[in-house]
């Protein structure tokens, strides 16, 4: 232990203000990037469930197709047979 | 004969609804491509960077040079943004559509210049103080630094908009902007370096920042005519 | 060796693999930090010059470090992406600009306080914090570049490509800021081995160091899982495990 | 109240070559007009000299009677011009874009109008996708869906039917034909053959 | 030699929808093929993938039976591509536009050709007036005037008639047809009604 | 089966000829456009003259940030004419043509390279002497301050290009591409202003000359691929 009381660690031997703000800046940028990785992951997999049960509930309805359902249709005129 | 004819408007005003819109509009946009926001910002802290660089690492040479580089600096990133005000209008057709609108053109042209300062002046004049730690601006000078430049921005903003009005037609505008520009910005950064320097000596800067201030109430006046006249010469070509 | 690199092109397979990964990582990263913390700031001894103030080292040397390391993994997973098309190392690189541009941001400003009692100011023109000034930029450049790109395909070749070009740099921006002028703390981490200061002092270091890393790495991974959910979000696998129906056996 | 815009004598040089000399022209309510001739005969310059973007030509225009340059305002109060560019703004959904239009002209509107109207042009679903990512034809119809939007009595549309495929070219004549039957008054150019109609009036350039 | 460009199960995403989807197409020497769709259905993509412009597509392409990525090259020799923007400088003549891209073909040519070429698409007299001061329509026509210029067989144009005239329209489907029966073969988007003719064949999307 | 089939062709070289047209129809634009051929020269002119007037007119203190100056003012003035490089080719559409043309694509992009330098580089090397004099620069550095500017510069160019080529697909590009290209540019100050400031000292400059060749060098042998690939992805975006 290279400090003798607490109080004494808080100074850090006058020099808290630069220790503390470098310190203090480093743990909350580590901290706050954990937590907007957390946010981020969350808010995704609730977006893709959300988006599930959207397309189950259409697909049971049975009424639209879904928006990414092949859209190509037809080549006409194919004459040759191409074996 | 037809029976039912259309009725003609009249032009009944609506003008703080344009003005609005177009204010809205261009925030929007700007915001929209979040990383260009801060490209008038990353070319200043570059600049500034290369200076040192490039003259000599010693802060007791970069102290006495520090008012003026920094000057000279947010001039240059507040001129280069410049060039983009009315282009992309120009070359999607929507200026064309401003300039038919049925509203005073000089005041939308004043809403697109608001934007602009807005968005790159007055941040240039927030993040110069950090620069002249960079540079050892000595102390005393920081508040003056930025309170220069939020006012001399607002001048160069008005007075390049005249610019880039004139040469959206023209292909390689930008550097020509500048050359028509940068003539009229003397005075500006005259008095902008001026009142920093002499906060420094420790003089009154009182002097330097009303004549900022003159030239940004002028620039109010006479700019937006300006403007709106170039723009028509450059739909016209 | 290309069963393998065909296992890569699968973000499915990384997915799982990554989920069996990353807690090992996250615990390391935690307890290293933790106990480096704990000792940098309570234990070690203070510096016979610099007093307290010294025990800023302990986040800003893994800081540069990280900082550093982070850019030279962007290129070349950027690379990888060019030349194997295998998109996770893509968007892995998409999850690192971040956390390296965070920090160069930490090293500077750690520098930058640390400065103050040293060298009696904030900023001087030395050419390690030069070179740091520039990778912030080159940091910038990349997430500026791949935000500015419509269509993600041609993002993220344009983000590869920059990183390449700035690794190359990064050498020689090196070299030619200490060919310019140079006064900040030479290495403490040698080739030999030899430390430059007393165990007690580097050992902590050290363990923060590798704590750094660790966390790195367990963010990396955390943060591609994610990309791999944005961007393969239509994709059946991914939809299937959402809604946890079983695999489709076959 | 009848709609009238008059040119005397109209005549624009370009590069030592008369594009038109003498043109007399009126256009009135109920009237479909359409521009012709072939490339570069100068149909382009002469809708930008009637819309009062072009200053470079000699004769002299007539807005209901009074001389152009007197009655500006009123002009432009009236008129909805669609060039070859559709100033549609890439970063903007198609409903911001028409949002401002809107207020270009002075009325904030409601953004139930401007669904309906993006919905005529066939671009329900693509409201809020940025317009730089709508191709060619759709990005023309959101210019197109102003004609909805905002109601003036003069159009102006130089070849409005670029890049629209048959559905839209269609539909597109038929809102025309409904524009001059309800008292508006269209000058179009294009190369397309617009169906007979009683109407059309042809003004052959070049 | 015949040509023959082929895809397999090509398919495109854009937006989290599919433009197309397990689409296979053989085209080959004496055919004119035009892909039509409604506007946004991703013929303009499609024309970009094919002529190799665009990579973020999945499926396969060949050239004459060789993956494309291993016969670029070739492919390049033998491709005329004309895309929505018509490659013309404004700050050149038509001459001299033309003049750079015979070159970059690799051939030098000579002026007699160039001039040729541009007197058969109407722009006689037109040889040396700067391109930005031409019409819309003049533009487009030093562009197809390279088709005239450069030989080459597969030709993919993107909606080749856009602000082309009545007269120009019709010249330039013969000139199709007759690429086509020389063995040539002719890739098309357009919204213009293509006479029908035997070489003709359809492909729809959307 | 029809009777006639047209002849494909084989890729067939004519790499001398399409980079001889690139280069002639580059030249060519370039000094049609007269005036725009001499807008970097007047930026040049007109940064010189702006850090004067912000800084302070004492010859002695001018001459000691002289080189710095001179070479950030040029390094700017090469920096903002690159935006045009390509970005006029995009618009009309030539560069989709260019990618098209059975020709190496970095070659062709070395033409348009090449043909930069020569209209902006070289003549900022020309004139930088000129404008030595007013900044009082100490004699007997000027041969080398030409020298350092002209091999400077065309590194400059390289790199610059691949900036250029990243962004020409992109709206606002200017002020990114000054972003993306700065930060690179910094080993060619160092050496490039540190060769003038070792000819005002009196000492050996063939060091210096010796690196900026060097990295001309690496830059001709890796930039031209780097330009190619680049532009692959604008056009695909
Ligand atoms: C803004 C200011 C500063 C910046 C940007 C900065 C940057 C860096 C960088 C990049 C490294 C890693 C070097 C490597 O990879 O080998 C480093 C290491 C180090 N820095 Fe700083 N530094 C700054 C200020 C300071 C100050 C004021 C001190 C103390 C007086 C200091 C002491 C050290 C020490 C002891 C190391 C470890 C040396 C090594 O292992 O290489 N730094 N710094
Ligand atoms: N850059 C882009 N980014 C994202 N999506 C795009 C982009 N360009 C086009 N798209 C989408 O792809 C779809 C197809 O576009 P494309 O240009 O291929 O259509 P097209 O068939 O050529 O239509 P048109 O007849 O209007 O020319 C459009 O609906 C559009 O939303
Ligand atoms: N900016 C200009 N400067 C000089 N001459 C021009 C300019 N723009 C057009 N011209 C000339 O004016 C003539 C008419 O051009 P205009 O664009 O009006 O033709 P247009 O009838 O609209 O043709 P298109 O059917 O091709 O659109 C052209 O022959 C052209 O040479
Ligand atoms: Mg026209
Ligand atoms: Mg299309």
């Amino acid at each position: 232990m290279a400090f003798s009381s607490f109080a004494e660690f808080l100074a850090m031997g006058g020099h808290a203000p630069y220790v503390w703000s470098a310190w203090g800046v480093t743990a909350l940028l580590i901290l706050a990037t954990v937590w907007h990785a957390r946010v981020e992951q969350r808010q995704l997999l609730n977006g893709l469930k959300r988006r599930a049960r959207r397309e189950h509930a259409r697909s049971t309805g049975g009424a639209q197709a879904p928006l990414n359902a092949a859209r190509f249709t037809s080549v006409e005129g194919e004459t040759r047979n191409d074996a | 004969m037809r029976a039912s004819l259309m009725p003609l408007h009249d032009h009944k005003g609506g003008l703080m609804i344009a003005v609005k819109a177009t204010l809205m509009r261009d925030l929007t946009l700007m915001l929209r491509r979040r990383g260009e926001m801060l490209n008038p910002l990353v070319f200043f802290a570059l600049v500034i960077t290369l200076f040192p660089i490039a003259i000599s690492p010693d802060p007791e040479l970069l102290a006495v040079i520090a008012p003026g580089l920094l000057w000279v600096a947010a001039l240059l990133a507040a001129l280069l943004s410049l060039d983009s005000l009315f282009r992309s209008d120009y070359d999607d057709g929507s200026l064309e559509q401003l300039l038919l609108a049925p509203q005073p053109l000089a005041a939308l042209g004043l809403a697109k210049v608001a934007v602009h300062w807005l968005l790159t002046g007055l941040p240039l004049a927030l993040m110069a103080p950090l620069l002249g730690i960079m540079l050892a601006l000595p102390a005393g000078s920081y508040a003056v630094l930025a309170l220069s430049l939020a006012l001399g921005t607002a001048s160069l903003s008005l007075i390049g908009a005249i610019g880039a009005a004139l040469t959206v037609g023209l292909a390689r505008g930008g550097v020509l902007l500048s050359l028509l520009v940068l003539p009229l910005y003397i005075p500006v950064l005259i008095f902008g370096a001026g009142a920093v320097q002499a906060a420094i000596m420790g003089d009154g800067v009182s002097a330097h920042l009303a004549i900022l201030g003159a030239l940004l109430a002028a620039s109010l006046m006479l700019a937006p005519w300006a403007i709106a006249a170039s723009l028509r010469i450059s739909i016209n070509g | 060796m290309w069963a393998f690199i065909n296992k890569l092109r699968s973000p499915k397979w990384f997915y799982a693999i990554s989920a069996k990964l990353q807690p090992f990582f996250w615990v390391a990263a935690a307890a290293l930090i933790l106990a480096g913390t704990v000792w940098g700031l309570a234990f070690a001894p203070a510096d016979y010059q610099q007093g307290n103030s010294f025990r800023i080292i302990y986040v800003h040397v893994p800081a540069a470090f990280l900082a550093q390391s982070i850019f030279v993994s962007m290129a070349i997973s950027g690379l990888v992406y060019m030349v194997w098309k295998i998109k996770v190392a893509d968007m892995a690189a998409t999850v690192m600009a971040p956390l390296g541009a965070a920090m160069t941001f930490v090293a500077l400003f750690s520098g930058a306080v640390w400065g103050v009692p040293t060298w009696g100011t904030w900023w001087m023109w030395d050419a390690r914090l030069t070179a740091m000034l520039i990778l912030l930029f080159l940091y910038l450049g990349v997430i500026a570049l791949r935000g500015a790109f419509t269509s993600r395909d041609s993002a993220s070749r344009a983000a590869s490509v920059l990183a390449m070009v700035g690794v190359i740099n990064i050498p020689i921006i090196k070299y030619s800021v200490d060919w310019w002028y140079t006064l900040h703390q030479p290495a403490t981490f040698t080739v030999t081995g030899r430390a430059a200061m007393p165990m007690e002092m580097w050992v902590p270091l050290l363990i923060m160091v590798l704590g750094f890393y660790s966390f790195f790495i367990a963010l990396t991974l955390m943060r591609t899982r994610s990309e791999i959910l944005r961007r393969e979000g239509t994709k059946r696998w991914v939809q299937d495990l959402v809604t946890g129906q079983p695999e489709e056996k076959r | 109240m009848s709609l009238c815009l008059q040119a005397r004598q109209l005549a624009c040089e370009r590069d030592d070559r008369w594009l038109f000399e003498g043109l007399d022209l009126d256009i009135r309510s109920g009237e479909i007009v359409r521009i012709e001739g072939p490339n570069g005969s100068g149909k382009t310059t002469l809708l930008k000299i009637l819309s009062g973007q072009h200053s470079d030509y000699q004769g002299e225009l007539f807005w209901n009677g009074v001389a152009m340059s007197d009655t500006r305002e009123h002009f432009l109060a009236n008129l909805l011009y669609l060039g070859h560019a559709p100033g549609i703004k890439s970063g903007l959904s198609p409903l911001e874009n028409l949002a401002w239009y809107q207020a270009l002209s002075g009325e904030s509107g409601n953004e139930a109008q401007r669904l309906e109207a993006l919905e005529s042009v066939g671009l329900a679903g693509f409201e809020d996708v940025p317009s730089g990512q709508l191709s060619a034809g759709q990005q023309r119809r959101v210019a197109l869906a102003r004609l909805r939007l905002t109601p003036r009595a003069l159009w102006v549309l130089d070849e409005p039917f670029t890049a629209i495929d048959r559905d839209g070219v269609a539909a597109l004549e038929r809102q025309l034909v409904a524009h001059a039957q309800a008292g508006g008054c269209v000058l179009v150019t294009t190369h397309h053959e617009l169906t007979a109609s009683s109407l059309l009036r042809r003004i052959a350039l070049g």
